[in-house]
């Protein structure tokens, strides 16, 4: 096992990892930029080093600083948490040429599936259901509106390279499908240095349900049930579930064994998610894309299973089997989870940061609260603005909310506002107690009542 | 005016944790301003001496070098660490330092080795760092981190 | 002007906790201000009239009753409750006010009643504070807790 | 059900108490002295009044000002939390004579256990075994000496009201007798009001282990499994855990069969302690005292029950029956609790009130605190020095061990003195890992090595 990890990322899932780390004896080293030495992670590490300035780009996503600082700790492994570097499949190789495991994915495998088209193009060959449209980016307009009509509209525009909704239109005929098409590949060149799009059919009542995987480097894939991310803003999620409400046993078990398919055929090892789109109307499941690499949401598949993912991920990065088989996996409960943000969600969530001179998380069985922050503590204006995750587990999902209700209410906070009051709210609108949302509905509805 | 004034009013600004002090003699006009205790002081005031020339404001010494010991090193500029790694001062065991200090330096003055990576890096000052070197921060085989204070320059 | 002024105002701002004083002679304008504790440095500015006299610090009232209004209230006493309950300031609800504004009291005058488990509890103010009510804090059927301002005595 | 309650304590035990009212959605009054108006539980409750001045006396021991406050606010009941009224019978009288439900036994229970010769006669006659001894107090040195002759010493000398170590000396022989009395009671006259002390065998090693009843008002009364807190320094507990890792399955049910007895022959209901001396040497255990509250360590007891012991009493309080039997309740697991006091326990463990700075609390898996502090906080000095529990539960005694380690050691909190410190020592300690632990052996070999 490890003696070292070195721990290249901030925030609530620094400190989430670096706990892990310690549970299974093993030591951290934090890299930092100069904006967040009074963060929680630096606080507990073993070693702290700074990287390099606030903005990301000459810290959190400058490679040779963040080698540097692995070699100078001498450390084993080096995890890159979610964001920044960690779907780099350039900074995988880096990190295992220099002899560090990188904890996570062999590159090839993220190069596979990092990629939407490729990605989509392997999991049509793997025969895991698609949205139907093209297989690949279109080549112009002509080619789009030929598609388009194929599958017919409405049909989105989805950047190959995009993420977090940027590089995404819908078009529901010719003329806005030339006009969307246009602006999504602006969007997706500025975003993403490339203007690369696909078209696809436009699923018009969609939940957004993925799966979580882990595999071994012995050729072991195994599902760990699903999590039903539905309830989004701007394609953001903003409240994560499991069991997802609105699925069979059936279609459970498909889109599991869908997923492990899909993660066998690229050759995958470690943590990842399958995410699919729900048709509502079809009862069918569509891939989506796949992220090669830890989720914000983690924390409620290790709840409904009562196991530690991150510990799992240094497990296998090490070289260990996988410790149960699929039929071992028996979910029990709900989870739920609700991402705590310095926005205010009154004002079209703008983000807030500031000093938090107030802190006190709600505790309690069944209250699991992830993050980086305290009283004292000033949220950096660089980076996201997740100040906590708040993850619930009750007996059932009745349970979960009354829980969940609770701890929002005893969530103690001053000095920043946050999305507290946004899920007080969600949780008692009667449509998301009975699983009428859609990936639209915060939008199209909840924030405009 | 008498440039004693102007030290003594200093004197009273460092005594008494002053941050601002406005005087307009011939019929007295004061104005003093004390640090608040506990909001991060924001605007670095300058201090103003009736019709004199401005005083210099006394800049806190950014990184947690060592500590500043007279005015001359409020103006000292610093050679920060672009990378974590290990320092190097001489070219090789057996050579002499780049630099000492009272050695000249510019923007093409090698002034240290930083190891990252199996790579020894050239550390140079930044444009607009010249001077002598006052004071060397690191000692030779150090480990420093991004921003850690290598050089002082005046 | 002699460097001896600001000395004496420096110290005048050390012994008052002030942050802040402006002086302005010849007709004289004197602006000064005082260290907020640790909040965000409320502008509570306070305009002194009177060439060299010492300036009395601003007192802050201790209680979350009324904002004191000018520097006689500094001196004000309070009658506080020294129990949870009721307060009701005639001794039926036909009568007058035990007291009013201008009511001489002490020890022996009953001020008010606080209804507390059933109880019409007569309150008294402490030995030591006499004086004319100044102003009355609660309303007839108030809640109080222990410590809450009912009146201030000067 | 009680629609507002109000919890007439402060500190920790306010803060749990008003989380299972919410959870319940029962409103709360939250009472506080002068000096506690920055506390949590003040922030978080429904309705908080002030009730005195900082010393206990002219607030939370000011029935007066309690019971005003109760009718002010308009509350169905009352809970007494631990320590102050907690164990106060006319305090619960005057409660109940108000037409408020005390949340408690009845006052006539607690006179008849809460005074240590009283509750001694008691389980005599009801057959639960006693240290052998004077069955009331004793009249004089005479009758002292003959006893102490009796019984054999050495032996020890107990005020009848006393607590907390007060008023109790051990004696060897005849002249140490006669000097041990007269201190003992002179120190129970002067912290008390009661000079009377009883005379009984002294156990030369011994684990203090105590059984968790819990009684309704149908008269059911279920024993919920032991703790053991023989770590204690100077008689106050530092570290209890559940289950006693040094007796049979035999003793753990005879003890709980015991406890239950002597609580149904006191007609007792609601949450309460029943204690016993375990003598080592003779295995076998002698009823100590009763506690008629709810205690500090009852965590211990809810984490390998998986149950909460404050609804419980709420519960029961209100009538309902008991929900579980005795052949339900199967403790899992193992829990220990360690408490986390501003103490500089390096300098005799003198209070260290002051202000925290800083304040981070371990969380996860396994992991509770329960605590009413935060950043910002200021630990007044009226009151005791408690920060926090740390709970901890694990599948055996060595998770339990391992967890608590990480815990302590991601406990960060900056600004005042703790025994953070002093419990990382001590269960790195071989002879506290491997239970060779009495109730002196903190004070006579672990502070003195």
């Amino acid at each position: 096992m490890f003696k070292r990890i070195l721990i290249a990322n901030r925030g609530e899932i620094a400190v989430r990892i670096l706990k892990t780390c310690r549970r299974m004896g093993i030591e951290t080293c934090v890299v930092h930029s100069t904006a967040d030495k009074e963060t929680l992670a630096v606080k507990l590490a073993d070693v702290a080093i700074c990287i390099g300035p606030g903005p990301a780009k000459g810290s959190y996503l400058n490679i040779n600083n963040i080698i540097a600082a692995a070699e100078l700790a001498d450390v084993d492994a080096i995890h890159p948490g979610f964001g920044f570097l960690s779907e780099n499949s350039h900074f995988a190789q880096v990190v295992r040429d220099c002899q560090i495991e990188f904890i996570g994915p062999l590159s090839e495998s993220m190069e596979a599936l990092g990629n939407k088209a490729k990605a989509k193009t392997l999991a049509n060959k793997a025969g895991v259901p698609c949205v139907p449209g093209s297989t690949g980016p279109v080549s112009g307009q002509d080619e789009a509106i030929k598609i388009a009509r194929e599958i017919g509209y409405p049909v989105l525009i989805k950047a190959t390279a995009g993420g977090g909704g940027r590089g995404m239109r819908v078009a529901h005929n010719d003329a806005s499908l030339v006009s969307g098409l246009i602006q999504a590949q602006r969007e997706a060149e500025a975003a993403f240095g490339n203007a690369d799009c696909i078209i696809e059919a436009f699923v018009q009542r969609a939940r957004h349900i993925e799966i979580q995987i882990i595999g071994d480097k012995h050729g072991n894939v195994v599902s760990l049930g699903e999590r039903d991310c539905s309830t989004q803003r701007r394609h953001q999620k903003l409240v994560e579930e499991s069991p997802s409400p609105v699925i069979t046993p059936e279609i459970r078990k498909n889109m599991g064994a869908d997923a492990v398919k899909l993660a066998k055929a690229a050759g995958y090892y470690n943590a990842g998610t399958v995410e699919f789109i729900y048709d509502l109307e079809r009862k069918k499941y569509f891939f989506l894309e796949m992220n090669t690499r830890i989720q914000v949401e983690h924390p409620v598949t290790e709840m409904v299973n009562d196991l530690d993912l991150i510990a799992l991920m240094i497990k296998v990065a090490a070289g260990e089997p996988l410790p149960f088989k699929q039929e071992d996996i028996k979910p029990k409960g709900h989870a739920i989870e609700v991402r705590i943000n310095a926005e205010d969600w009154q004002n079209n969530f703008s983000p807030a940061p500031g000093k938090i001179s107030m802190y006190v998380a709600p505790s309690g069985k069944g209250i699991r609260v992830d993050s980086h922050c305290y009283a004292g503590y000033t949220i950096p204006p660089h980076y996201d603005s997740m100040i906590a995750k708040l993850i619930v587990h009750g007996t059932d999902r009745a349970d979960a909310l009354r829980l969940l209700e609770q701890a929002l209410s005893e969530y103690y906070l001053e000095g920043v506002k946050t999305t507290i009051g946004f899920h007080q709210r969600l949780i008692r609108d009667p449509r998301f107690v009975n699983n009428e949302v859609t990936t639209k509905w915060v939008d199209d509805v909840f924030m405009k009542q | 005016m008498d440039i004693k004034v102007l030290k003594e009013i200093t004197k009273i600004m460092k005594d008494n944790d002053l941050i601002e002090v406005e005087v307009e003699a011939k019929d007295l006009k004061i104005k003093l301003r004390k640090a608040a205790a506990c909001a991060p002081v924001p605007a670095l005031v300058q201090a103003v001496a009736a019709a004199a020339a401005p005083v210099a404001a006394p800049a806190l010494a950014a990184a947690p070098a060592a500590p500043t010991k007279n005015a001359d090193e409020a103006n000292w500029k610093q050679i920060t660490s672009p990378i974590p790694g290990t320092v190097y001062l001489k070219p090789n065991p057996d050579a002499a330092n780049f630099v000492a200090e009272g050695t000249a330096v510019d923007a093409a003055k090698v002034v240290c080795l930083i190891e990252a990576m199996k790579v020894f890096n050239e550390i140079k000052p930044d444009a607009g760092i010249t001077g002598q070197i006052k004071r060397i921060c690191v000692k030779d085989g150090q480990a420093v981190e991004y921003g850690t204070v290598l050089f002082l320059v005046g």
